[in-house]
């Protein structure tokens, strides 16, 4: 049994996330595997914009920021450059990092800072209600798409590599030791890393589209039998994969790390970090 | 007098030796005209001197860095225009609300929107004040010379350092481009403040504990583990709905700057004792209003200046005084009418006389003093 | 603060020990629906889960790993002997 | 005494340099109240521009020039723009090479050539920003030619310095000359 | 009266009836609590009837998707809160300077920042004056029921139309949440006013040609080429930095719609005319405001109350008028005193008594009236 | 001879560039694509954000839109939606469009709205005096970099990609003839479409990096020297192409067009377009 | 006249609706001034949320309930948050599945097995919200249970008006007996 | 708008007018740098393009091409006799 009492401000639970939501199963994956990397709780911050997902940081025990929405990645940016020795943790919704958020992610895997983006991937706005987010799959019904969603969506993953992440991976609220072990190698990689996390919200996506999703554990469910890892998807057609989710680690380059080379820099003229 | 400590300088880069004076080790930007030779400076200073510089890919990333930036302890500064200054202003109340200190210089141009990016305005002296939603508090300094770039910096950062707020400082394009002499003073010839923070480490359960009127004190990141948050919250920094403690709260971090006036209240009086003119004025149009005063006493009339150097709060008390016993109160300033509406509410008595400009021009003295041809004084 | 204590319905068979926290304990249903050998149900009535038929109960960890919310956890016994 | 120069001329001739230079040897080492400030546009790379130097013995309040005592012409456009701003009697100073205006007696006007000089002695034209300001110096007299080297030794990039020292000299001599 | 025509709806979805009275065929979003019905009617309203609904990436591409369409000859809308009207800041100085109608829709909820999302407040009325960069005119209607949510978003659209000019209304999460009951006018019942275009077609040399103090006549894009630029331009729409039109131009955007003060204004008065206490107060806060006023009246208190509807430009002269004899001046608003601001600056005579929350809670008829008890009445 | 009168409103000239300045040779191409595709001058909208490449607009005779820095993108989706007929095209520099812009930019890729994107990318902020962008190449002096670039560059082409767009393209100011077809194919593309078009700014990059790049002329032979084109790449190594131009045509795929999409719902309710 | 209802329970459970239809039911069907409005946080999805409505005779001012007439109480946590509201005197409807408060002076309270009787006799919890509003207009006759039935026709999603309707009888015919 | 009209220097061989327009020329020297015969130089007093050596144009039109200021272009002559 893993203790997570260690990492949790037991007084704030029970969290505020609706029955089966996945932001729970996520925020306990990432206590694992934070406590893998054997790091000291106030050498970690974690920061997050506004959603759901963004309540993450007031349940756990570490240097923990909620900012506003869309924002994380600038804060965190500033964090981990005046602080370099801080691990850098982002949490952040669909809505959070690739709507309003998207111009910090770009430039975050641009950079190659060091620095964890982990996606909480719901394909919707949970937090105000069920409205379409660049994560809604095709044709889906929302709150602001009642005749069925007509926006493309977001490969969190490809974008993240177009930009110039060092490392992405996609794994999914079902597959939990997976996940576990995705996150960990993004919180060891020296650069900036993104877990994309397919999830589900029944109380605002699921209602509207019941066909599709009769309850929350069928949204379970739809990840399990639609996920294929990487390796074989590679095999398939990409007819074969249309509605499948791709899941494993895609890339894991090395590439300088941002904030190791301003380093250099301050150090070839006085050394020492202030 | 060496020459070695005297230099011939833009304000903007006064601006930027003051931040350095102060200790800032931080600079987050995104360049602007007329701003951007306080982040050039920067973006050369800083690494050299074991500090960060950045260029965000915009205004808002620029200032979400420098708070969570200070969040670290950092000193932290940006500095921009109008468009961006707008761009700011959601995070200026994030700010406000986690009461992060961070500086903000503002040089403001011609606008609204694009405007005349190269010319001079003062068009932002009410966007100081107003242009974040929610009721927030704001410190905002407006020098009228290079040196006073360089020590109203160094008060920025001993302002948002105590108060644990961002404070505003608002140039113009004048002021930021023109060159004067200063001298730029030795360490320890100006008062440095810096944020107190609790000595304990571990969980640091309320850091937003504070004695009533006064700035919270809160940790910095990496010794004490709490949390911060733009929701309303309580002094644990958790959020609340609680009714009474949300307006404690909010009421408490405007307070904690307004009933402090002694610290956060500064002006310059000239000739303002016995004045029937009373000129209200900052930034580069007191300069010519300074001017206009001197003309105006050498023929004769009793012309004052009353210029704030810290604009908002507004030194309200003092001004009213002056303007009470005066017959005429004159305005002049580089927009249509700002500061004129601060004259209008806080004056009961005195006609009050706008002098405005908006075409990318100064206004200069003869400008002033005409307006005051035709007074019956 | 980590301090907090929930209650606990303690659950056991010959490979574990299995623990409710009814407070926290939300029924998504998840931990009954996953279980591999549907060890545990919804308590109808209170609508948190129960582990009724802990004797099926493998030990597996699963219903732990996906509780979204800290409610159910597993405490595996040392195989006798060992 | 209050004393207002332009420099003026198109972006790119380094007149907010000069303007600056002259205002470091009048504040740094001759001690007196100096402000200097330019205008510009976002097509200063080709239009006209300028650059002002106020020097004055009391604080200098009002920063920008209005009456200008005298001035440098780089260009024809903006020579034609700001001569208005001059003060009966002031000095106009103007590139011969590729300025003309005509003689008058609201100004005291000098026709230098100095383009062609600077190209002539210095094989670029890179210093007629220098030259022109020297010249400038050398004529009003309003600070030493000693202040302005010593200014043009804090302002150019380094290695340059020798460099710049000469181009003020070849101002000065074609002023000296022009007298 | 007939069942059909009345609804009993939120204000929110008053709104969106409203918009879509008015003609609106362009709806650019991002969601926000408390605004987000508006948004989520617009998008099944308008792909039903021929318009086009778009959830934009964030607030500043909201603003800039509906200026963009506004442009082609749509009206356009946007609806947003505290912390999206703050991003929105910049491109609504682009909307003045430019002359492009829009209409902006407000619901304010607890702030500053993030604040407290689902609580109501009225603590952006003066960001809705100041809060972009720049001088730049603002008209601003603060509806106070359902019912007014339909008729002011309606007058909101034809003042844009009118005026060339982004035009913001100020609801709050009381006004947008309650429900009541409102009748749907018939089409024809309310006067739609819709933009002048110019009939040339080709080439526009002048779009921003217009009688001194008028509104420019642009043409729409498609049928005639022009340039648009947030630069300060000259009446052919293209930059210039001469002074002399520079200002003519900035002072005529204001111009335009403070000198036509008689199709802008709009206020109610409740008792004013004999008033002793005289309340100033709008959207929801006047609700408890006029039952204040009635149990005060009862009581035989000479109290009343002046409510505008149009907030910006304020209508000073018959509120001055008013204000001129009443003994109290009393400023009920869920703020720390905004309106507050106004009131010191057009009064001159009264004692002005603020009656502020900002607790998230509304503030009630009862609040108002304890803070006369003590008035020397 | 091609007669660019027709297309430009020759009172504006000269420009306001620099001597040299690429934007020139780029706005020349644009003209002589647009006049291949024979569309009417009515019909077209020329939109562009804040920079010295969002000038453009005001010297050619169309519908032009001078909008906010960054915010191109967001007014021509507007415009796009609103009046689908009109051809919109924008134009960006690559601070304008990547830096502040850059939300806008992956979100009109995403969404695959018809509008084409020309990217003047001089690889700095020129109109503001010269300081680096997230184009400016590695160790480049600028005048916020003047102990050389410290941060990674942005591949717009790469990114555009991972983002959804479905015409992308390379050119250089030097090579004209290529850039007037890749503009050319990008304008006659229905769905999203960039040209990332690299050129130089001598007067704020080059001159402060005297080094490399001598004089203006010396940044065209860069580019002469330098580009590759992408078949040719294709069989080079990534060692072999580091410092290289990659120019062509990356990607031309069929998506359903965004607006396109939307008029078939709203036709769906009542037909024709309102 | 003026009345005042408020319905509490948690997230989810309806409350909202119930509020709305009642509303609906008065105002267009009973010709009422009526207002409609509620209450939630971040955590209503749980927590303790309400839904209050105003009837009157006259335009109401002030839109929020202060001295509740009626109140719906379906989770205890609501129960025990509102019921300081309520008016001396008042109604209080609880669902005596989930709610138990103490008998008192203060209040009239009607205990309703609400959750076990619409399980019972519709197979699901779904409706509860209706049966409680139904049980509530059938207690204080504050509107006629035609104006609710029609007030559920107009509100309820498509296709399940018949299931909504048949639920209000449930909740009247509770209250009925309950009486 | 489209209407001005500017200065323009002509010069000519057998294969083509070659056309300057000095207002608008800014002296870039890309036209002459580029020019693959050298055809074109500098006008080192008035910094604007010249075709001094205008019989070694070959017309290939680069120079057109590749100027930023329409300041350069040409018009090829047909081939004699077609
Ligand atoms: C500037 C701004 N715009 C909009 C909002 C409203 N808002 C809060 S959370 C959210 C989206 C949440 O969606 P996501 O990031 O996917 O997180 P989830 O709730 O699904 O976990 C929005 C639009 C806001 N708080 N601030
Ligand atoms: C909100 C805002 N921030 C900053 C600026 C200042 N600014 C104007 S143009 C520009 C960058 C121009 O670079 P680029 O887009 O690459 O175009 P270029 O000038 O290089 O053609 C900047 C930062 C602005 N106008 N508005
Ligand atoms: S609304 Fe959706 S995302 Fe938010 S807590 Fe509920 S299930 Fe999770
Ligand atoms: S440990 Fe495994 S077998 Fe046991 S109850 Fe949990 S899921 Fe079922
Ligand atoms: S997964 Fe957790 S919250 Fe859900 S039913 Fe099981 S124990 Fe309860
Ligand atoms: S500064 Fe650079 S980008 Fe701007 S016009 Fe000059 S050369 Fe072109
Ligand atoms: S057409 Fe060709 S050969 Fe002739 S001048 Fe131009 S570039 Fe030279
Ligand atoms: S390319 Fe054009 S602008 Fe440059 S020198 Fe040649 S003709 Fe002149
Ligand atoms: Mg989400
Ligand atoms: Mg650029």
């Amino acid at each position: 049994m893993f203790d997570y009492s260690k990492y949790l401000r037991a007084s704030k639970l029970p969290h505020i996330w609706c029955p089966g939501c996945g932001h729970g199963i996520v925020m306990k994956s990432i206590l694992r595997a934070i406590d893998k990397t054997g790091w000291e709780k106030d050498d970690i911050v974690v920061v997050s914009g506004i959603g759901c997902a963004s309540r993450l940081p007031g349940y756990v025990d570490f240097n923990t920021l909620h900012t506003a929405h869309g924002r994380a990645l600038a804060f965190a940016t500033g964090i981990k450059l005046a602080k370099p020795k801080m691990h850098v943790i982002v949490v952040s919704g669909d809505g959070d990092a690739l709507a309003i958020g998207g111009n910090h992610f770009i430039h975050a895997c641009r950079r190659n800072i060091d620095i964890t983006t982990i996606v909480f991937n719901n394909g919707i706005y949970g937090m105000t209600g069920g409205q379409y987010s660049p994560t809604t799959p095709d044709g889906d019904r929302s709150s602001t798409s009642p005749l069925g969603n007509m926006e493309p969506e977001f490969d969190v993953v490809k974008i993240a590599e177009g930009a110039g992440a060092t490392f992405t991976a996609r794994g999914t609220s079902y597959h939990v030791p997976q996940l576990d072990n995705y996150i960990h190698k993004a919180l060891m990689h020296k650069g900036f890393s993104v877990v994309d996390v397919i999830e589900a919200c029944y109380t605002t996506h699921g209602r509207v589209n019941k066909k599709k999703y009769p309850s929350n554990i069928d949204m379970l469910k739809f990840q399990k039998d639609n996920a294929i890892p990487i390796e074989k998807a590679k095999k398939l057609s990409e007819k074969e994969l249309e509605g499948k989710i791709i899941t494993g680690i895609f890339c894991e380059k090395e590439r300088t790390e941002f904030t190791e080379k301003y380093q250099k820099i301050i150090d070839s003229f006085s050394g020492g970090e202030k | 007098m060496t020459g070695s400590k005297f230099e011939f300088i833009q304000g903007n880069i006064a601006c930027a030796k003051g931040a350095a004076y102060a200790g800032c080790s931080f600079f987050g930007g995104y360049p602007i005209t007329p701003s951007t030779e306080i982040a050039e400076y920067m973006s050369e200073y800083l690494p050299k001197n074991g500090g960060k510089f950045i260029q965000m890919e915009d205004e808002i990333a620029s200032l979400g860095s420098i708070i969570g930036a200070a969040l670290t302890g950092a000193k932290t500064m940006t500095s921009t225009s109008g468009p961006g200054f707008s761009l700011m202003q959601e995070l200026i109340g994030y700010a406000c609300i986690a009461e992060v200190p961070v500086v903000i210089v503002d040089i403001m141009r011609g606008g609204p929107s694009t405007g005349l990016p190269t010319s001079p305005a003062q068009s932002d002296l009410l966007q100081a004040k107003w242009g974040t939603h929610g009721d927030h508090p704001t410190i905002a300094l407006v020098p009228s010379s290079v040196e006073e770039m360089f020590t109203e910096t160094v008060r920025a950062f001993n302002l948002a350092e105590y108060f644990r707020t961002p404070v505003l400082v608002l140039g113009d394009e004048i002021i930021g481009h023109m060159r004067e002499k200063i001298r730029i003073p030795d360490p320890g010839e100006i008062q440095i403040i810096n944020r107190t923070v609790p000595d304990n480490s571990g969980i640091c359960p309320l850091p937003y504990a504070s004695d009533s009127g006064k700035p919270a004190c809160i940790p910095n990141f990496g010794k004490s583990r709490f949390h911060v948050t733009g929701l309303n919250h309580d002094i644990t920094g958790f959020p609340t709905m609680d009714p009474a403690i949300v307006a404690r709260e909010n009421e408490r971090i405007l307070a904690k700057i307004y009933e402090q006036r002694e610290i956060v209240d500064k002006w310059e009086e000239i000739e303002c004792k016995d004045a029937d003119i009373l000129m209200l004025s900052v930034g580069s149009a007191a300069r010519a209003a300074e001017e206009a005063v001197k003309t105006l006493r050498n023929k004769g009339i009793k012309a004052g200046l009353f210029r704030p150097l810290t604009l908002w709060p507004f030194p309200k008390d003092t001004f009213v005084k002056y303007a009470e016993r005066a017959k005429y109160i004159i305005v002049p300033e580089m927009n249509l009418g700002q500061l004129k509406t601060v004259a209008e509410r806080f004056t009961k008595r005195s006609k009050i006389i706008p002098v405005n400009l908006v075409n990318g021009e100064p206004i200069s003295p003869e400008h002033i003093i005409s307006v005051t041809n035709y007074l019956n004084i | 603060m980590g301090e907090k204590k929930f209650l606990e319905k303690i659950y056991e068979n010959d490979k574990c020990k299995l623990f409710i926290r009814p407070e926290l304990c939300k029924g998504c249903l998840i931990c009954i629906e996953f279980c591999p050998v549907k060890a545990l149900s919804l308590d109808k009535k209170k609508l948190v889960a129960t582990a009724d038929n802990i004797e099926k109960c493998i030990a597996c960890g699963l219903c732990e790993l996906r509780c979204p919310d800290f409610a159910i956890y597993i405490e595996k016994k040392k195989p006798k002997g060992e | 005494m209050k004393y207002e120069v332009r420099f003026s001329g198109s972006g790119g001739q380094g007149i907010i340099l000069a303007s600056v230079i002259l205002g470091t040897a009048a504040a740094i080492y001759e001690n007196k109240e100096t402000v200097q400030s330019q205008a510009y546009g976002p097509e200063a790379r080709g239009g006209a521009s300028k650059a002002d130097v106020i020097i004055s013995d009391e604080p200098v309040g009002y920063p920008k020039a209005r009456e200008i005592d005298a001035m440098v012409c780089l260009s024809q456009k903006a020579a034609k723009k700001y001569i208005t701003s001059l003060k009966k009697g002031g000095i106009v100073i103007i590139d011969s090479d590729f300025v003309d205006i005509p003689e008058s007696k609201k100004y005291k006007l000098f026709k230098l050539p100095m383009s062609s000089t600077t190209l002539d002695k210095m094989g670029k034209l890179i210093a007629l920003n220098i030259v022109s300001l020297s010249a400038l110096v050398s004529i009003t007299k309003i600070i030493s030619h000693e202040a302005l080297e010593k200014a043009i030794t804090d302002s150019v990039p380094k290695g340059t310095e020798s460099f710049n020292i000469e181009a003020a000299l070849i101002g000065k001599t074609l002023a000296e000359t022009a007298k």
